[in-house]
């Protein structure tokens, strides 16, 4: 019904297109070019005026649709049979009488829940055809007032234009509306759990135990909220995925760039681009199930015991992750530098490798500081790799063989399943993902300052 | 100037002695250094990617055949009505037809033969029928898949038998064998192991009593010193402590004493001592399920097709009728979702603020938030549906909907910044020559820009979809993640799975045939992505222009 | 532009016509522990099969988050099932009750074997609970007092033991089998420790059992136990991979994969469908359901559903709950549930 | 005009010593041929950018390169040094001999080649760098200086030759880029003469600066003139005029005439040569 009521709009709106079309001719007798703007543009005009509105209506009535029948039919009921009735009991007579009206009975439905059944089946009917002409007579309006205006002095596609224009603001609020919701939510929630755990103890602490009891005499750990593990061993985990992946992405860079046969450059980057496609859950795979126990095997050949969950295993499947990222940013970065730098360093007689150490890669650094900073950024927000393999525990140790946690597998482990939002728990994990935001927004603004300032200098 | 001397020595000379030579060798050593570094930096990322691919596609690779059986069933007008083909008793027609093949099961065995097939085998069976009611009083010829076990039986992903004796029993066999002691003994492989007979534990009788038991383990023990594993004490037979028993009771002075008994091994151990490496049959099957098998192997009865079930059945908890459509169901919705409201808002934002946006402290403001939210992690929007779409608004849980509405956020970024760059290629000559002739900024933006900057922002787009395909953390947080038996009932407010997270829940199921069938996952979904991004990278080969 | 405009739109409207909401819920939902997840989702899954009606959408949310959910209140927004992996606590009872959710039926449908298990390349093991608490606990006695957990190898413990390091997988604090663990094999196993037992002979009941709660409950963190995340199966694959550890899992999954692992003696007994059935085996837990009995005749399909569920096809002793690797009730206990399901006996009020 | 061209593929380069004679009083005879080209065939890709082209550079003087937009001026200058080597796609035939030995043989050096023929652009382009740093690198990498003191003098050197020194002494650790248009192409000037070469080429290095930044870098090539072969492409008749002693008139990737400076502006024996300085096009 509801998309009938759609199509029957859009197709209004196409139909009052072509009329108001025709119109706009038909004012001039035919010679269009005594018409202000051009038919199309009066089409446009009255469509937008019949289509925009009536829609618009049409979700507005879907959102109040539902509880305004629910509260006609409480009404409509006989008077006491709500009395004494919890919320959920008179939730379930509705669900009942729904269940009725929807044909689905189950042994004997009392008279008054049949009688209500067939009132919300009426209900439902007349609400539905009234939406149906309600739409249909907003759209109506539309049209009639709306090809009223169309005159050969009428400046249809001013009007078009503004409607345009106005719809494109809008979407461009939503990116704002994004960020304010991020950190909405995030501010809200994380304020409420600094409402019972302070700032102090989080930013500070040293001791990171969220699993406090979430029913009464269930047996976990004490429960505390010092974030300083957790911090640093995202740290530790970024930063060995960086040690993984910047020279492997810096060095092939440089490769293609610079040394590869056009054909060889053609297969590879696109080669290098896939591991940037690859899901990270697949990588999270990868990890657990090949990298790890590979490094585990290694360390026991040479006598070095290496946790299971290293933090090494994650970090370097993440440099794995990153390389393309890195590989592109530097390549950009080099390939901006301006062919006058290395003709003039050619000509000076350098080698292709003093050209490029001695005055590529100084002049692209910044460039790639940016690509490597938002790098960064991104070893620090990655998740899936990370929950499947890395630690849960946090525990303070800059020693990469050992395991240790990061802001987003604490994030994902205390969120998934259990989604009350009331306790020290669940709240903590919206405090971490604000730094993780917070964090992650600085190293961008950083970056993309200094990629900005770096593009500057050769433009 | 009239003095024609260089005012430096001649630098002609220089440049062709020892020195200078060994100077460039070296120069040029350095530069095939750093070309090395480059060759050996690609060669790591490729080579890791290579070893990514073929680990999941050796795993994967089984669970893209099925073992099926080819099975002949009458389908008895007896228990078929073809008035109502829908409740008849398929069950028992199947197991009719297994029998059939199988002659001769015990009754008592015939459920546990029957669990050879899948347990789905009764509804394969009552689909075809409800499909053609003319089957009913024929004989048909069904492919049925196997169950889990059996199929990956025939795989040769689990054996059939396994090692009674771990390494650790074996060397303890050997050891003793070393030191002598196995003999055999009345036509059985015995230990010959010296018997403290402790008077404190054993009581002479008649009848003889104590613990036996325990000295028997502790006459082991002693040749094996170094072991403290109690399953060392399975080398006995179960005979051990009566052996003792019998020779307290034929000679009570020994009680006391230090005598030399016979113990006669178990089984495995004796069949260890004949030079055999002693099996078990694996435990996952009864002996009757692997004769029924090897008689329907033998007829000839097995093949192993293509597994199209994987690609169009939905998710099942057993794994030979799990299939991935329900996760790309639900992860073509939460797309169509994710495109129909990115692609429009993306466009007209990255339109606005390309062509119309003045430039002040508000527009700044946008452009600044949409470079930020391009890097924000992924989590954090999984933490934004949560509190907002579903805390906020209300939104049912585990749908379409809501994960279309986060991912589609996580896409906007990706969309507008490759629209923006696509409108910046487009010269600005072509503005100013439709600006010349009269047109307004709406029309060159319509007519002009947008159709040349076309191309560059499909391809934006689809790499945008193709990151939203694979992302996990963020469904994960807003529960999509639902287990969806039938494809029927799918829609944008129905619970749905996707398939990231179809892969993340598959791995966690115990059954062997998943630990296969999450890779084949795996391996789809990257052949998904790879379509699209062969698509963007054709686009973008097609449509590229140089102005 | 406007054609693409009008398909567009056009593409709109038909995704709304495919997915317009259904005005009355026709489908049941169930939440609730993860190990009773795949029996439930083969319940629903059969169910959907067999009557052709939409298949009950089954989530894993953990047995305290399920709890939290079904006890939220009645009516059409909340859940009809949650499955637990242990019987419901009082201080649940009572949420539900405030709630006004009094009509509970609690069925119970199986036993779990928490399995500890070690790869087949490794050397076998046999440990006693008390070894086991040796291994894991974050403090052990020593004297007459508690000390942080010095062993880093097994041999530490106990001079019998192998001369190799303690790597033991197990589930995180969020996981239902972590807290049968801990109460079935830690609390047990520091129970049989000298210095508890004294304590034990020293204190009254009460304060006794706050000092194991509060002293047998924590795990080790500095490296020798892992917690895996909820993910079992990752436990096997890593256990595999590497022959001196030992993981900490259901039963199903060790019997899933017994051609590459070996289960861990608990006191000299192995883990079995039959040692777990009869409690020998000493680390088995109940499964259960909890149904709301007011939404039966509400939502569709409600008593077909709980049937198929207790039925012998999937209870039974060869039922396809077996199969999945549920160790099943004895026939009398059998036909004891599913009378209960039947009538929708209203559950007592649980005393702890 | 096409046909023109058919019909006289080569303008025969006069001999190279009477030409000299002819033209600079004070050094005429003792210059000798510094870089000859012969033959000189290049392609892009498919397309031939320079057909059949011979001319004698000498040493102690200046020689232009004039003609029209794309007439292979700058091309041809680019191979003087070979810097058409890291074009892709760029094929060379011919031979060019600097002091008698052909550049293009086989066991020549690039790099080697280039530390005798320096070279300064277009644009200047100091390597975003110190000031120091920028003339140091070419001492740097051919390990012309043994000490830190040594560089510092081959600097100083440099700088004082390319006329530079006064103007930027108190700031030699500033970057290069911050220097004025002329500043930056005075010390590419002084980059380029920091490792001695033997020539010394010149792709238009004045059309992107002012004209009093244009009349230091002529006195400069004055200057350097003495010790060096300098090679100058440009676009302006009157710089042509001004530095050069003879001046070579390049059009569609041809050479259509050499001679000395005065000859060609006064005197062309083409129609082409005279068309293009009397501006009838160009």
């Amino acid at each position: 019904m509801l998309g009938y009521v759609l199509l029957l709009l859009i197709g209004l709106a196409v139909v009052s297109y072509f009329f108001a079309r025709r119109r706009a001719i038909a004012a001039v007798q035919g010679k269009e070019h005594e018409l202000h703007s051009r038919p199309s543009y009066h089409g446009a005009y009255v469509a937008a005026w019949v289509g925009i509105p009536s829609v618009l209506l049409v979700l507005v009535w879907l959102l109040l649709q539902g509880p305004v029948i629910d509260s006609l039919l409480l009404w409509s009921l006989p008077i006491g049979t709500t009395d004494g009735m919890s919320d959920g009991q008179i939730d379930l007579l509705l669900s009942e009488i729904r269940s009725v009206a929807a044909g689905n009975i189950f042994g004997e439905p009392s008279p008054v829940v049949q009688e209500a059944a067939e009132r919300y089946q009426s209900w439902k009917f007349i609400a539905r055809w009234a939406m149906a002409g309600v739409a249909m007579s907003v759209a109506l309006v539309g049209l009639i007032l709306a090809s009223g205006r169309i005159s050969p002095e009428f400046r249809a596609r001013h009007g078009a234009e503004r409607i345009l224009s106005g719809l494109m603001i809008a979407c461009s609020l939503i990116a704002i509306l994004t960020t304010l919701g991020i950190v909405l939510s995030l501010l809200i929630e994380a304020l409420r759990f600094f409402d019972r755990v302070s700032p102090v103890e989080f930013f500070f602490g040293l001791n990171w135990e969220p699993q406090i009891p979430i029913r009464e005499g269930q047996v976990t750990a004490g429960g505390a909220f010092g974030a300083i593990p957790v911090f640093a061993g995202t740290l530790l985990i970024a930063l060995i995925a960086m040690a993984v992946a910047t020279p492997i992405g810096l060095y092939s860079a440089v490769y293609l760039t610079e040394y590869a046969h056009p054909k060889v450059r053609a297969v590879i980057k696109p080669v290098l681009e896939l591991l940037a496609g690859i899901p990270t859950v697949v990588y999270g795979f990868f990890a657990v199930l090949t990298v790890a126990p590979a490094l585990r095997q290694f360390g026991e050949t040479i006598g070095v015991p290496i946790a299971p969950n290293s933090a090494l295993a994650a970090g370097a499947v993440m440099g794995i992750m990153i390389i393309p990222f890195i590989s592109s940013l530097s390549d950009d970065a080099i390939a901006a530098v301006p062919r006058a730098m290395r003709d003039g360093s050619y000509a000076m007689g350098a080698t292709k490798g003093e050209t490029i150490t001695k005055v590529l890669l100084p002049a692209a650094l910044p460039g790639i500081m940016g690509g490597v900073l938002l790098a960064v950024s991104r070893a620090i927000g990655e998740t899936m790799i990370v929950v499947m393999a890395a630690g849960i525990i946090a525990s303070l140790t800059a020693n990469p063989l050992k395991p240790v946690t990061t802001v987003t597998v604490q994030i994902v482990t205390l969120l998934i399943g259990d989604s009350e939002f009331d306790n020290p728990k669940t709240l903590s994990a919206f405090a971490l993902g604000l730094v993780l935001f917070l964090v992650t927004l600085a190293l961008n603004v950083l970056a993309l300052h200094i990629v900005r300032k770096y593009r500057e200098q050769y433009e | 100037m009239s003095d024609a001397q260089p005012i430096e020595p001649a630098a002609g000379a220089e440049w062709n002695s020892d020195k200078a030579r060994r100077r460039v060798r070296r120069r040029y050593a350095a530069n095939r250094r750093l070309q090395a570094y480059g060759i050996i930096a690609i060669s790591i990322a490729v080579g890791l990617l290579g070893v990514l691919v073929a680990s999941i596609v050796v795993t994967g690779y089984p669970a893209f055949v099925q073992t099926k059986i080819d099975l002949p069933i009458y389908v008895d007008p007896a228990k078929v009505d073809a008035e109502d083909p829908a409740s008849g008793k398929y069950r028992s027609l199947v197991r009719e037809a297994l029998a059939k093949v199988v002659p001769g099961v015990p009754e008592n065995q015939q459920r546990s033969v029957g669990k050879i097939l899948t347990s789905d085998a009764s509804y394969i069976l009552r689909d075809y029928v409800v499909e053609h009611s003319d089957a009913i009083g024929k004989t048909i010829t069904l492919p049925l898949a196997l169950s889990d076990p059996f199929d990956q039986l025939y795989k040769g992903v689990i054996p059939k038998e396994l090692d009674a004796l771990s390494w650790v029993q074996v060397r303890w066999f050997e050891r003793m064998t070393n030191r002598g002691v196995v003999a055999e003994h009345d036509g059985r492989t015995s230990l010959k192991l010296d018997v403290y007979i402790d008077p404190a534990t054993v009581d002479a009788g008649p009848p003889p009593s104590g613990d036996f038991d325990g000295l028997a383990r502790n006459s082991l023990q002693a040749y094996l010193p170094k072991v403290h594993d109690t399953s060392q004490f399975d080398m006995l037979a179960n005979d051990a402590p009566a052996a003792i028993e019998k020779r307290v009771a034929a000679d009570p002075a020994i009680v006391g004493k230090t005598v030399q008994v016979f113990f006669s091994v178990s089984l495995p151990y004796a069949a260890l001592a004949k030079g055999e490496i002693p099996k078990i049959t694996n435990p996952r099957f009864t002996d009757a399920q692997l004769e029924a098998f090897e008689v329907i192997e033998q007829k000839g009865l097995l093949r192993t097709p293509f597994n199209w079930e994987l690609l169009f059945n939905a998710d099942s908890r057993f794994p030979e009728r799990a299939g991935l459509a329900g996760a790309i169901t639900g992860s073509f919705y939460a797309l169509l979702i994710c495109f129909m409201l990115s692609f429009p808002i993306g466009i007209a934002t990255a339109v606005y603020l390309e062509e119309f946006a003045p430039k002040n402290r508000f527009t700044d403001l946008i452009e600044v938030n949409i470079n930020n939210l391009a890097a924000v992690p992924s989590v954090v929007f999984g933490l934004l549906g949560l509190a907002v779409f579903l805390g906020f608004f209300g939104l049912p849980r585990s749908v379409p909907l809501v994960g279309g509405m986060v991912l589609s956020l996580m896409t906007l970024p990706t969309i507008i910044i490759t629209t923006r760059a696509a409108l910046k290629a487009v010269p600005p000559s072509i503005r100013e020559a439709a600006l010349g002739v009269g047109a307004s900024k709406h029309q060159v933006m319509m007519h002009h820009v947008l159709p040349l900057a076309l191309p560059g922002i499909m391809t934006g787009t689809i790499i945008g979809m193709a990151q939203a395909l694979g992302e996990t953390a963020p469904l994960l947080l807003i529960g999509m993640n639902a287990f969806i038996p039938s494809v029927e009932n799918m829609g944008l407010l129905e619970p749905a799975t996707s398939l990231p997270t179809q892969i993340f829940s598959w791995a966690d199921s115990p059954e062997r045939g998943f630990v296969s069938r999450t890779s084949a996952a795996i391996l789809v979904l990257l052949g998904f992505l790879l379509i699209m991004n062969v698509v963007a990278i054709a686009l973008r080969q097609m449509f590229q222009r140089k102005w | 532009m406007n054609r693409i405009a009008i398909a567009a739109s056009t593409l709109a409207a038909a995704a709304f016509c495919m997915g317009a909401p259904a005005f009355a819920r026709d489908q049941i939902k169930i939440v609730g522990s993860s190990t009773v997840f795949p029996y439930t989702q083969a319940a629903a899954e059969e169910f959907g099969k067999k009557t052709g009606k939409k298949a009950p959408v089954v989530e894993s949310t953990g047995t305290g988050g399920g709890m939290k959910i079904f006890c939220k209140g009645i009516g059409e927004g909340n859940v009809e099932i949650t499955g637990a992996s242990r019987a419901m606590k009082k201080s649940e009872y009572e949420l539900c009750t405030k709630n006004g959710v009094t009509d509970v039926t609690e069925l119970l449908i199986g036993y779990d074997g928490l399995s500890v298990a070690q790869s087949k390349k490794g050397q076998p093991m046999d440990l006693s609970k008390e070894q086991i608490f040796l291994a894991l606990a974050s403090e052990v006695p020593d004297g007459d007092k508690l000390v942080a957990n010095p062993n880093k190898k097994w041999s530490d413990i106990d001079k019998s033991l192998p001369d190799t390091a303690i790597t033991i997988y197990g589930p995180p604090p969020t996981s239902g089998t972590r807290d049968a663990f801990v109460e079935l094999a830690m609390h047990k196993g520091c129970g049989g420790l000298d210095y508890f037992k004294k304590q034990k002979s020293e204190l009254d009941k009460k304060a006794y059992k706050n000092l194991i709660k509060e002293k047998c409950t924590p795990m080790r963190q500095d490296g020798p136990f892992i917690e895996a995340g909820e993910n079992d199966n990752l436990i096997v694959q890593r256990i595999e991979a590497d022959p001196n550890s030992l993981g900490i899992f259901g039963y199903s999954f060790l019997y899933e994969n017994q051609d590459k692992l070996q289960g861990v003696k608990i006191s000299g007994t192995a883990p079995g469908f039959d040692t777990i059935a009869d409690g020998s085996y000493g680390l088995s837990r109940p499964l259960f359901i909890y149904i709301k009995n007011p939404h039966r005749k509400v939502i569709a399909g409600m008593d077909e559903f709980i049937a198929e569920y207790t039925g012998d096809d999937a209870m039974g002793r060869d039922g396809y709950l077996h199969e999945r690797g549920l160790v099943v009730l004895s026939e009398d206990e059998l036909k004891a549930v599913q009378e209960r399901a039947k009538k929708g006996t209203k559950m007592d009020a649980p005393t702890s | 005009m096409d046909a023109k061209v058919e019909a006289q593929p080569t303008v025969r380069v006069q001999a190279p010593v009477v030409a000299a004679k002819k033209r600079d009083e004070a050094s005429a005879a003792q210059h000798d041929v510094k870089l000859a080209a012969g033959g000189v065939n290049l392609w892009y890709g498919e397309k031939q950018a320079l057909f059949d082209v011979n001319l004698e550079m000498f040493d102690r003087s200046v020689t232009a390169l004039i003609g029209p937009s794309g007439c292979g001026k700058s091309t041809f200058l680019r191979c003087l040094d070979r810097m058409n080597d890291v074009i892709d796609g760029c094929r060379f035939e011919g031979e060019i001999r600097l002091d008698g030995d052909d550049i293009y043989a086989p066991k020549v050096d690039p790099v080697q080649l280039r530390a005798r023929v320096g070279m300064v652009f277009q644009k200047p382009n100091p390597f975003p760098k110190s000031i120091f740093e920028n003339v140091a690198y070419g001492p740097r990498i051919h390990g012309l200086a043994t000490s830190k003191s040594d560089l510092e003098e081959i600097v100083i050197n440099s700088l004082t030759k390319a006329g530079l020194y006064e103007e930027v002494k108190d700031r030699l650790d500033d970057s290069g880029i911050s220097l004025s248009g002329g500043q930056q192409q005075r010390l590419c000037i002084a980059r380029a003469i920091s490792v001695n070469p033997e020539v010394l080429l010149m792709d238009e290095p004045c059309s992107a600066l002012d004209p009093i930044a244009t009349a230091k870098i002529e006195t400069l090539m004055d200057e350097l003139r003495d010790s060096l072969c300098i090679v100058i492409v440009t676009h302006s008749m009157q710089q042509a005029a001004r530095v050069s002693q003879r001046t070579a008139f390049f059009h569609l990737g041809k050479l259509v005439e050499v001679d000395e400076t005065s000859q060609i502006f006064t005197n062309p024996t083409d129609v082409r040569t005279q068309d293009y300085v009397t501006g009838r096009f160009g």
